[in-house]
């Protein structure tokens, strides 16, 4: 596949009150965004264990995004400031490691904000496309 | 037997090059280790021993079984070409007895391993010293030997010389195209390297291990001397006998390959089956059964010690496990 | 100092204070000693305290649940034991811990490179160590070959104790984790390219897990086979999926005691992952683990305003 | 020289429930192009591609030359992918694996069958290959306990019945706690044995089952006079290569692939008490 026209996977993790719905939401509303997600629904972004993050990485997909309540919205009252401190440390674990930036990424996005949704898609998915297929899969040959 | 100058046996193992891979041991950021061989000047002769044995070469820590693909088996692909190792010690030679009878003598026969040992010249070297570690004399191996594997060779620093032997036929093969100086003193050199090695490390004095074990198998200092084993698989991973394996798969649903890596008896997985119960619950049972497995299961079937004295598992346990402490308290 | 720990112990098992003691015993090399768990008085006569003794004593704690335990603590050891008490793997009452003033632990691998020999004998005096070989003799300032965690410890005293042996000792003052904010100034290949090459040594005997007294799991994710998480071989995604999850999970849960690293027999630079972690989670939370027990470690506690920026 | 390590390729013919809580199926496979022969006791490695492989004792008759038979308690990785095999499917058999019960020695000797639970899957191998016209001469009385927790659990019902029919072979079933619409024995398995009392003049004791059942049975035999070396019992062990080959299911000095599965306690005795 050439660089031009790589579409990656992406796998997402999707709360299920805020940005499920959300992502529901720009679907009936009819906005259009890239297809590269796959959704994972998950009861709370605060669910999401960082390991799911890295085992997806090493299984080859090209970029995560987890996606959850606006701080203070959260269904369980405080599940996504929890997840907030996880991701940040992964975050910054897989980056001073190496791993590009741009591959994991985090939103809030509410129930409402269907428009919101479709344009961090577009975003996630163009920064993954600049950085090409995932190379952590590729770890063995980079030498 | 032949004797060579060094610069003549560097010559011989670049020749060899041209068939074969020269692994051998040369001086990396840890220690002294085998590796493949580039540069033929940075071997290193005159060392105690390696870091590592030469185990991985012919026992792979990950070795690919075979691969399917759409639920078709195929032969997983190897490569053949054919290992040089130069450098073994006494003490992991005899290492070997233990993985023959486990893979070949045993039916049915494991061929990647007999593979990998067919396709492979194993060069001993005598020991020009001892570690304060190293009790390969307990279990009646002679340091300097160069009887053993298909050539033996004993390094002489002063001289920078090689006395060189072939034993098995492929290693006198090897060995006949050579041209020597006059060999008679040989003994003179090897009872000079005697005196390097220190005596009285005798453990086992013609003790029966095996009738000693089977008397003490619930003793009660088994529960004392693992002291504060963490359970970590350093002591087998350095091990040169232990060759334990698991099985797994590798890959997704219907294509992907099972591959057996190294796996350690410390691991409390090691033995736990699918229920939850494990036979070998504490680090008490696990080391208990490494010992057992050395000193008298192996001893018992295949009259050979499961250890070769080494002394490697002593010098990397992180808590300083003692396996010679172990062999004294049940002597 | 070996014959005041002796004293107490050995006082403390007349007293019945306690039913088991975790030590350090006299190794069988001169340049180790040996961790262990005694019963009774009798286990005593090999204690020795110097400054090899780097292996972290809490490790042993989780193990020894429900039993009366003596410990002789190091700055770090306590650390540890604080965070063991703050996540409910050991009991206070349970715990008589003997605090030890730690002048740093002595890196016997640096050593030997530098002695080139094999070493025969160590001999500790007060702040130097006397190293002799079959042909050589050489002394080294313990100061000069410290650990590298020993190096930048910002708590050699404890933290929690019943008592506490030798003289106050002055923490680093220094930034601590300085090494990690040169480092993180390499370029993103660059640091790829380090950790390839430190991990790619990797033999995944797990030692540094299992030095580790913050990793107590049950079931680790290694041996979980359902799910299951990696795989076993030396490929190095799964070396570096091991790594990175291990450091991890020591996010706000590392005392930086180094036991890992040291325990790990190929010498792989494991501290510079959970050291970062221990920056950020310093930078970020303020939250430095092992101090108080009442704290609550950085991730089981938030605040509204943590840092947001790279979330959409 | 052969890969041992790749099994042959056989077909699931018919699969289906063996007990009322759905735990356990039995599998019935068909040899495709390679087959082979086994003797009562015997297990191998079943094999799923890209799941694992797992050991399992041979169910059905050595007589029965056209396939295999097994019975699988849904519990790992493994037997959660074999339960979800359709008919058709193809799965990789590595056997026979270790040795068999001693049908040669127990010649001219009485037999008592003990088992419980859904430990029988090799019991009633031998069981159906003593009961073949071939072999049913050579060995004298035959009796079975066969004991479960409710009457759903007891393997092999069909075949029970028909045992009970027969009169070369003595039958006693039994289940833990009374149950409506069960009218043979209701006690646990070492109660049983101690009431039906076989004599242990010339006999042989095969126990298999839970490891609770052979713990409190063992001293029943032993009260009635069982020598040591009559009792014979099957173990079971975490394996991974079944061969003998990766260290890891030893029992004492013996690999349970390849030394047993099948031992007596007299041999047991002298192993370190890691079961």
């Amino acid at each position: 596949m050439s660089e031009q026209n790589f579409e990656p996977k992406i796998l997402a993790f999707l709360c299920n009150w805020c940005s499920y719905a959300g992502a529901d939401l720009a679907g009936t509303s009819r906005i259009q965004y890239p297809p590269n997600i796959r959704v994972v629904r998950v009861p709370c972004s605060g669910r999401v264990n960082p390991l799911y993050i890295i085992k997806a990485l090493k299984d080859g997909i090209d970029g995560v995004l987890v996606s959850g309540c606006h701080p203070g919205d959260c269904h369980y009252q405080s599940g996504n400031y929890y997840a907030r401190r996880k991701f940040n440390m992964i975050k910054n674990l897989l980056e001073y490691m190496g791993i590009e930036k741009g591959r994991i990424h985090f939103s809030w996005v509410s129930a409402s904000e269907g428009g919101k949704f479709a344009e961090v898609v577009k975003q996630v998915t163009e920064s993954i496309k600049e950085l090409g297929p995932n190379k952590m899969r590729l770890f063995q040959n980079i030498k | 037997m032949k004797k060579v100058t060094k610069t003549e046996f560097i010559n011989f193992l670049k020749k060899q090059s041209e068939t074969f891979d020269i692994i051998a041991p040369i001086k990396g950021d840890k220690g002294i280790d085998y590796d493949i061989i580039t540069d033929f000047d940075k071997i290193i002769f005159d060392h105690v021993n390696t870091d590592r044995s030469f185990k991985r070469f012919l026992f792979p820590q990950s070795q690919t079984l075979f691969e399917f693909k759409e639920g078709v088996i195929t032969e997983a692909k190897k490569q053949n070409k054919k290992k040089f190792i130069v450098g073994i010690r006494n003490c992991d030679i005899n290492s070997l007895k233990v993985f023959d009878y486990n893979f070949i003598e045993k039916e049915p026969v494991d061929t990647f391993y007999k593979e990998l040992r067919d396709n492979t010249i194993l060069i001993t070297a005598a020991c020009p010293a001892s570690n304060s570690t190293c009790f390969c004399t307990s279990f009646k191996i002679d340091p300097l030997s160069i009887g053993h594997g298909d050539i033996g060779i004993l390094f002489d620093k002063e001289e920078d010389s090689f006395y060189i032997q072939g034993n098995s036929s492929a290693g006198k093969d090897i060995v006949d195209g050579l041209s020597t100086k006059d060999t008679s003193d040989f003994d003179q050199k090897k009872e000079k390297y005697k005196k390097n090695h220190e005596k009285n490390r005798d453990l086992i004095k013609d003790k029966n291990l095996v009738e000693i074990f089977q008397s003490k198998l619930e003793d009660e200092k088994w529960g004392e001397i693992f002291k504060g084993c963490i359970g970590c698989g350093v002591c087998t991973f350095y091990c040169p006998t232990c060759y334990c394996f698991d099985i797994e798969e590798q890959g997704k649903f219907w294509n992907g390959k099972r591959v057996r890596n190294w796996d350690s008896c410390m691991f409390p997985i090691y033995s736990k089956e699918t229920t939850g119960h494990n036979p070998r619950p504490t680090q008490k049972e696990r080391y208990r059964n490494r010992v057992l497995h050395k000193f008298y299961y192996q001893l018992k079937h295949n009259n050979e010690y499961g250890c070769v004295g080494c002394g490697r598992c002593i010098t990397n346990c992180p808590t300083n496990i003692d396996i010679r402490n172990i062999i004294k308290t049940f002597i | 100092m070996e014959v005041k720990i002796k004293e107490r112990l050995s006082q403390l098992f007349d007293e019945q204070k306690i039913n088991c003691a975790i030590i350090f015993e006299k190794g069988t090399m001169p340049d180790k000693n040996a961790p262990n768990i005694i019963y009774n008085k009798e286990g005593l006569n090999n204690l020795v305290w110097n400054s090899m003794n780097w292996n972290n004593l809490a490790n042993y704690l989780p193990k020894l649940l429900g039993k009366k335990i003596g410990i002789v603590a190091k700055g770090c050891d306590s650390r540890s034991i604080v965070l063991l008490m703050q996540e409910e793997k050991v009991k206070r009452e349970d715990l008589y811990i003997i605090g030890i003033n730690c002048t740093g632990m002595i890196d016997m691998k640096k050593i030997a490179k530098d002695f080139g020999a094999e070493i025969s004998e160590t001999i500790f005096e007060k702040d130097s160590v006397k190293v002799k070989g079959k042909a050589s003799e050489k002394e080294y300032k313990v100061k000069d070959f410290l650990l590298e965690s020993c190096q930048v410890c910002k708590y050699p005293s404890p933290v929690i104790y019943d008592e506490v042996l030798g003289e106050q000792v002055k923490g680093f003052e220094g930034d601590n984790y300085q090494d990690i904010t040169e480092f993180e100034k390499l370029s993103s290949e660059e640091r790829r390219e380090y950790f390839y090459k430190e991990l790619s040594g990797c033999i995944r005997c797990y030692a540094c897990r299992n030095s580790c007294p913050s990793c107590y799991c049950q079931e680790c994710f290694v041996d979980s086979n359902q799910p299951k998480w990696l795989e076993k071989g030396q490929n190095i995604d799964d070396i570096f999926f091991y790594h990175i999850v291990r450091a991890y999970h020591m996010v706000g849960r590392c005392v930086d005691c180094g036991s890992c690293q040291n325990a790990c027999p190929m010498d792989i630079n494991i501290l510079k992952l959970t050291k970062k972690l221990n920056k950020d989670v310093r930078e970020l939370y303020k939250y430095e683990c092992g101090l108080d027990p009442k704290n609550t470690p950085a991730l089981s506690t938030f605040e509204p305003d943590d840092y947001n920026e790279f979330i959409k | 020289m052969k890969n041992t390590y790749i099994p042959i390729t056989m077909e699931v013919e018919k699969n289906y429930f063996e007990t009322s809580d759905r735990m356990i199926k039995t599998l019935r496979l068909k040899f495709l192009d390679e087959r082979f022969d086994f003797e009562p006791g015997q297990f191998c490695e079943f094999s799923i591609l890209g799941k694992g492989e797992a050991p399992f004792g041979i169910a059905s008759s050595p007589f029965d030359k056209a396939g295999l038979e097994f019975s699988i308690n849904r519990a790992g990785v493994v037997t959660k992918a074999i339960h979800e095999l359709r008919i058709g499917e193809k799965v990789g058999i590595r056997g026979p694996l270790g040795n068999y019960y001693p049908v040669k020695e127990m010649e001219g000797y009485n037999v008592v069958v003990i088992g419980g639970g859904f430990a029988f899957t090799t019991l009633r191998s031998l069981i159906e290959y003593m009961l073949n016209p071939e072999r049913r001469g050579k060995y004298k009385s035959i009796k079975v306990i066969y004991g479960a927790r409710n009457p759903g659990l007891l393997l092999y019902k069909d075949l029970l019945e028909n045992w009970e029919k027969r009169d070369d072979i003595g039958t006693y079933f039994t289940i833990d706690t009374k149950v409506e619409g069960w009218n043979k024995m209701v006690g646990f398995v070492p109660t049983i044995t101690e009431e039906v009392a076989p004599s242990p003049e010339n006999c042989y004791a095969i126990v298999c089952g839970p490891p609770i059942m052979i713990k409190f049975t063992l001293p029943v035999l032993l009260k009635l006079g069982f020598p040591k070396d009559k009792i014979v019992t099957s173990l079971e062990r975490r394996m991974k290569c079944g061969i003998g080959k990766c260290g890891r299911c030893n029992l004492g000095e013996f690999y349970v692939c390849n030394d047993g599965p099948v031992f007596n306690f007299e041999q047991l005795e002298k192993l370190p008490k890691e079961v």
